[in-house]
């Protein structure tokens, strides 16, 4: 039994990867199938990725500061693919200390479903995309035991 | 392939031809006139004198703005509210990325908005004399830090600049900074970068050079960085570089981060040739802040508190804002204030911890066994060896963004707070060392009725931005 | 002349009419009534209950505003927004000075101005059902904070009110706090407030009762905040109360602080009567504050660190606005966000400092023989042995307002920050203490090139304002 | 030897003396006469022992936020008696977070010839005062050795 299947990655020349490295665990344990395209991946990445793996979401982490420009242009290129997954951003979308409200906005504008605040938890985020496929706590897979 | 051997003369004068080549600001300066400047340089901005010098704990915060005389009012303010010893100039994005073009970009559109469109100092763009003009007009010794895997044109221009201590090596400003240089490469960059180094050495100028110790800033279990720091030394030293200052990241156990310190001091003693003059620095924690400033202010605190106890040359300062951006002026000067309050009233107090001669012998019994290792891989070779290690996941890094590192070790702190191996990979450290680990993690999972996993790991990393050191379980 | 002994049922009832006279709410409060309303409170309102059964430091703020909804407001803010397990109601300046006609004035005009025209909650002025009203509003125990000499109306509203921790006693309110009232004088009131906590006992009501420890807050020996804090103890327990917190205040030394700690929690046992449960109270430092409010973080991270090393029942925090006046509800709740921030971090970790057994030993000894001191005053009267012992300042406290302690000791820091006395009068301490307090001053003059004097005194008094421990001369 | 007399105490309610004790030593090290009234001095007090010393300074300190109402009335006492000394207050004198040039002009306006904030340190104290009474370091005496 797979579930739906999910893009994440950090992106522009951004190199903050604790988070999708979190994201993707997480994810993973809780059913979805995950393809993590870790550190620094351009936009166009994300697009091909998803065409590639038939994304249900695709989720784009920024937390240096940029991602407004380093998301130009990622919606327009994943028009082009075949694929149709929601959008989700998170991280440190802010520039300096700017409101997170008019963030929200500015990327919702971009194209973006989704916005996250950098206080954003991971269970919360599992959460959320269970919600939006409507799969429950079921495909969730026991803990896996790790060791050296 | 890359090997550790001391860069020819006639070499150096390849590469730094070929380096000058990108510069924006036209013709390479001259090293002769580089080094009668740096001479002009009062006792008081000589890095590696002021450093090396000190009594207590130095202070130094983290700071770069994209024009000069901002970078130049900037760390005025550092310096007159904050108490600095010693100053940052942190470079910016592009210039870390090689992207000059768009650095000169940023900088001229800094200059028309009068806002920062850059997240640091363009130091090649502004070019070697305004870098000089920075140096003239501020108080104490400046230090680059970056974060650039290929800094050798910002070694060439700053240096030429009047810097005398730049921050970086091949591995710590490679593997947790970007995704796409080999090991291979950055070593043969960070070659020039230390010959160059070197050979102001010869000429009376001690250029200082820092490994970046906290590669990830979250969970970096302390023998790893310490392993690291004491490579990037050796390859520093072959080249002619006198002054090294290893580093090292808090993780947050008072004992550890003591016992950390106290190896580091004593392996660079050990490991570094006699001729070069070790100092080591402390970064307050390098992971997820908490958002809120109060709490921020709390873990400051604990990373001042555990400086004033170690006893490092140098603490590098965060701001209670760390969690939401760059921070301002006032709350870096904030953060300094906060740690130079509790280093001076702890300063006159003796304090000795118990259990830290036990920690820090797990600890250099692990450095031993990782450079041993490395040194085997590589025949003799520590270049090589550096390497084919990392290739074969004998050296490693947790959560790196590169591919030149395996990543397979995943590290969680035991039920004292600790950090410690979950996973080990293939990285070589003693049997009995990896067993310890293990044990304490089962402690731990024992405690909370769970078993290690990765959530563990998952709830480790997001603690202390949540307020705790140790990522329990949620209590019922 | 004042005894140690249990004030009688009708001894009682006396004094309870006649201190309910002057209630400006008229009726006095029905005993059974008040004893009913307790009874109603849940268990997480139990202020001895939720202090005894506590795993962790438990964390307490200190605030009061004059209108009994904009006090409630607070508290919950300071609940919600600063996580405190425990909180205060302080008490405005004129109830404290039983000028209950100014505080009413004070409370109209805070009502018709909708500004704080008190520092503090006049609850003698809002009566017994407000306070109750209080009591039921709020999520915690609730205690009463104040500095009263003559607390006799405020404990009899307040108790019956819903509270059910007292803060002061008759010597820890009376010396640091005012200079019109004789220590006879003072102790024959307490009696009053410790016997009518002693009734509420009886009735299966722990009332808490906590004397104030750091006294005058500023570099108080040890053993002098433990012996005074041991005697108010000793004569609650007489008058029946069973729930005793020992206070004592930060003086800055790690491994003092926590030898002080250990020592009162040792003491109390061996001093306070079996059927007492003793308790601890660590005050983050009272003394003089830097005005700086990132500095002021460092002070209470210091505090924070402290208590987490020594582990205290509880800890009472301050505000990063200590110096400037009453804080502001937001700056309070982030003093407590800091100190929960810290005491969580180091929950975990097992910290065992060296020297402090050596310390501790040090103050135990000086504790048993002041009060050893006392007792043989008044001739194993504890309460006259007081009176005597202050008068002929064999128990004395440093800077006192009142006359009613000599004032004669003088203390000052060690070299490594300690607090020792540079003057000792006819404090009842071994003389080997005092000789070896005298050598490590000694020792600290030499290290200054300077005598220990009165300016050493006036340096240590201000050093932690000026953002260090030791006061030391300035350097060339 | 003598020098000028310095009256110094804690005016109202207010029983925080640690300020006026480190100021009382200090004069006197300086050279000054000084009469401590120590805490919770009533400004008549303050008025009769300038009168009894024949004061050349008298110094307020206020510290709990009480000064404005506890110093009324304290010049005009000052005034009816025949010594006739400047009058210096310092400690904390805001109510809450006042700027402290407002402070300064409301205790200037109430007849203090000096204001002094919170931040003061002592030798500044003495500093001004010498300048006041044009004693200089000449009359200043050996720092006088404590010891039990
Ligand atoms: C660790 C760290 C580093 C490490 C990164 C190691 C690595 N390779 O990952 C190191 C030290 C190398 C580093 C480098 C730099 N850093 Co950095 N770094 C941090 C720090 C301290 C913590 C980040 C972190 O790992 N948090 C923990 C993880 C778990 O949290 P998270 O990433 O926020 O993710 C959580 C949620 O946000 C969510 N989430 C994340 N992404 C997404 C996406 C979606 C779709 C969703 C739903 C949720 C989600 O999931 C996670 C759940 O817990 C932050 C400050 C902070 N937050 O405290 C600064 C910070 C992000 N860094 C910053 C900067 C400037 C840099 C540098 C440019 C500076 C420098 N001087 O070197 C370089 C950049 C290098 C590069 N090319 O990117 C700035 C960014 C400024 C801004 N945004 O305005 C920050 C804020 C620090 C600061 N105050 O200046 N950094
Ligand atoms: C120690 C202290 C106490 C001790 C006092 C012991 C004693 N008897 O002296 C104790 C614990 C008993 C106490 C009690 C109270 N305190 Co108190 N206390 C302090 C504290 C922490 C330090 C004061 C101090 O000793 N400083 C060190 C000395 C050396 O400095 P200084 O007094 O400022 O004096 C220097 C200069 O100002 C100058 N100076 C002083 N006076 C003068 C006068 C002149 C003419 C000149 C030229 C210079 C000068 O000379 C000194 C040179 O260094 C302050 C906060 C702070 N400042 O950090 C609060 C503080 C003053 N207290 C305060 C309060 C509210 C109280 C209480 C009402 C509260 C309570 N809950 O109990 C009671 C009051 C009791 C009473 N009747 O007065 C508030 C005042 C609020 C306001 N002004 O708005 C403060 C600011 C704390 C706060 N943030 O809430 N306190």
């Amino acid at each position: 039994m797979s579930g739906p299947t999910i893009v994440v990655g950090t992106i522009g020349s951004d190199a903050h990867v604790i988070g999708v490295t979190l994201l993707e665990h997480a994810l993973r344990e809780a059913g979805f199938e995950v393809r993590n395209l870790g550190a620094q991946t351009p936009a166009e990445e994300f697009a091909a990725a998803a065409d590639e793996v038939d994304a249900n979401a695709v989720l784009v982490s920024s937390l240096y500061g940029h991602a407004e420009q380093d998301c130009e242009g990622l919606h327009e290129t994943l028009a082009e693919v075949s694929a149709d997954p929601v959008t989700y951003i998170g991280g440190n979308l802010a520039v300096g200390q700017t409101e997170f409200e008019t963030v929200r906005r500015r990327f919702r504008e971009m194209g973006f479903d989704r916005v996250f605040e950098s206080e954003t938890d991971i269970d919360a985020v599992v959460e959320v995309l269970r919600t939006e496929f409507g799969t429950d706590e079921q495909v969730s897979q026991p803990v896996t035991r790790v060791s050296s | 392939m890359v090997r550790d051997v001391t860069l020819s003369e006639a070499e150096l004068r390849r590469i730094d031809q070929k380096v000058w080549d990108r510069y924006p600001g036209g013709d390479p300066a001259e090293f002769r006139d580089a080094v009668d400047f740096h001479e002009s340089l009062p006792a008081e901005k000589q890095f590696a004198r002021v450093l090396e010098g000190a009594e207590d704990v130095l202070t130094q915060p983290r700071a770069g703005v994209p024009l000069l005389d901002d970078q130049i009012e900037l760390l005025d303010t550092l310096v007159r509210d904050g108490n600095a010893d010693l100053l940052p100039t942190t470079i910016d994005s592009y210039t870390r990325d090689n992207a000059y073009e768009e650095a000169r970009e940023g900088l001229n559109r800094s200059r028309e908005t009068g806002t920062d469109e850059l997240n640091g100092f363009p130091a090649v763009n502004h070019g070697v004399e305004r870098c000089q003009r920075l140096i003239e007009a501020t108080d104490a010794p400046v230090q680059v830090r970056h974060g650039t895997p290929d800094a050798r044109l910002l070694a060439a221009v700053t240096l030429a600049g009047g810097f005398q201590s730049f921050e970086g090596g091949p591995i710590t400003y490679n593997l947790p900074y970007t995704s796409k240089y080999d090991l291979a490469e950055t070593i043969e960059y960070w070659q020039y970068v230390d010959r160059l180094a070197g050979a102001y050495t010869e000429q009376g100028i001690r250029i200082n050079r820092e490994p970046f110790g906290p590669l990830t800033g979250t969970l970096v279990p302390p023998s790893i960085s310490i392993a690291i720091c004491l490579i990037e030394g050796l390859l520093a030293a072959t080249q002619g570089v006198r002054s090294i200052t290893l580093g090292y990241g808090q993780v947050g156990n008072l004992v550890q981060d003591v016992a950390a310190i106290r190896a580091m001091e004593a392996l660079g003693r050990e490991f570094l040739p006699r001729e070069v003059t070790v100092t080591t620095v402390f970064h307050q924690w390098m992971g997820g802040f908490p958002r809120d400033e109060a709490r921020a202010h709390g873990v400051i605190g604990l990373g001042s508190v555990t400086a004033a106890m170690a006893e490092p040359d140098k603490i590098i300062t965060k701001s209670p804002q760390e969690a939401r951006g760059v921070p301002t002026a006032e709350a870096n000067a904030a953060g300094l204030r906060e740690t130079d309050q509790l280093l001076r009233m702890l300063e006159d107090q003796d304090i000795v911890l118990d259990g830290v001669d036990r920690e820090q012998e797990l600890i250099e019994r692990s450095v031993r066994s990782l450079i041993g290792a490395v040194q085997d891989a590589g025949n003799g070779d520590i270049a090589r060896g550096t390497v084919r290690a990392f290739d074969r996941g004998l050296l490693d890094v947790p959560f790196p963004p590169s591919e030149a590192a395996a990543g397979d070790v995943l590290p969680a702190r035991d039920d004292d707070g600790r950090v410690r191996l979950l996973k080990s990979g293939e990285l070589a450290i003693p049997d009995d060392v990896v067993e310890t680990h293990q044990a304490r993690l089962e402690e731990r999972a024992v405690a909370e009725g769970r078993d290690p996993s990765f959530r563990m790991v998952a709830d480790d990393v997001s603690a202390i931005s949540n307020g705790r050191l140790v990522g329990r379980p949620e209590e019922n």
